[in-house]
């Protein structure tokens, strides 16, 4: 197997639909893949006691996130045929609305693509160290707590 | 020995980062930073010593980077 | 539940990476939406007998593909607490490399966007009368046959 | 009554639609139809009256819209 160093995966703020558009367009040339699965997760303007999420902050144990992230790929790449997996995670405050992690597989036959999205973005929430503070519209915020 | 502390634990401590010394495993650490912080008890966290997550007891030395890290919420 | 009329899903050509980041840009509004599922189909350049895919040519029988579309997006939005879904499909020529499927659905929490995503997915290709002709590069072409 | 073919149908036939009189159900049209192209009798597909898929015969009328379909290949 292919040796893979950890990448990093963190962008600060939102991640932009133009960056998703360029990183789809940037497979075109791979024509031995045939689906690609793509997870977006964007931040919700949920109420919290009469009081709606304006933005949620993300801070992250950085070394260890990048380390675990890379034992996730690798693990996910040894047990999917895929042709190739990317990750993105926002740091810093996202707003509502806006999107917040993007996880994007791609394989010659769509189930493999679409298994290893869904393990990737549960296995991302569960295992990366990562932190999201939710901040309401009176500047108070309340600590995110994964389902 | 570094202790770093992430999420809502840097508000229940104050700081990200504290350096303390003389401390020799992870039940030590642990009883010292609830006493000094009495907050910290009631929060649930894991441990990571050099950045893998330990379960039950573990001996440290001065070069361990030691974190607390409450329930992670990424995504 | 809302009525819903049958929409036209089919676009002439490929989809482009600007369409769907179009598309995933207008759910910025929606900040009830906490995950979106995508699932793109791209054409693969298979070999076939030493001879290389260079395109495939989508024809359908319209009316009823797209009554049929209707009862399947109105039996995944009675299944699924779905936000939003869209499909589009390609008709006529799409060049290796490029998107002939897309498929995007969004929701509150990320399980129900991520299994109607797949389900749309599964009954797009078997329920759709859609037919995909493989262009090969020497010109002669041979029918395309779902897994 | 109208006859629609779709797929490699249209090359078997060599037309995407038939006109067709006389013919009271989906047995008749069909033996009439393998007669006339002995290829389509090795083929696969499935027939739509109105748009609506038709397992096993049923009576026609003028007015009808039968379809014949191979295998969908679509995504």
């Amino acid at each position: 197997m292919k040796e893979r160093t950890p990448k990093n995966i963190f962008i600060q703020g939102a991640i932009s639909s133009a960056f998703i558009a360029d990183s789809i367009q940037k497979h075109s040339t791979k024509t031995d893949i045939g689906g690609h699965s793509i997870f977006l997760g964007q931040v919700r303007a949920d109420e919290i006691e009469g009081k709606k999420v304006v933005a949620i902050e993300y801070t992250v144990y950085e070394e260890m996130a990048l380390q675990k992230m890379h034992e996730i790929r690798e693990a996910v790449f040894a047990e999917y045929p895929l042709t190739c997996m990317h990750v993105y995670h926002s740091l810093g405050k996202v707003a509502a609305g806006e999107i917040c992690l993007f996880v994007f597989t791609s394989s010659a036959h769509r189930k493999a693509a679409t298994e290893a999205c869904s393990v990737l973005v549960e296995r991302i929430k569960a295992e990366l160290p990562v932190w999201g503070a939710e901040i309401l519209e009176d500047e108070t915020h309340q600590w995110k707590v994964n389902q | 020995m570094k202790i770093l502390f992430f999420g809502q634990l840097v508000e229940v401590v104050g700081t990200k980062e504290l350096i303390i010394e003389g401390i020799t495993d992870i039940h030590a650490l642990t009883s010292s930073l609830h006493q000094q912080f009495p907050l910290l008890a009631q929060s649930k966290y894991v441990v990571a010593v050099d950045q893998e997550i330990v379960s039950g007891n573990q001996h440290l030395h001065e070069n361990n980077i030691v974190a607390l890290m409450p329930p992670f919420s990424g995504g």
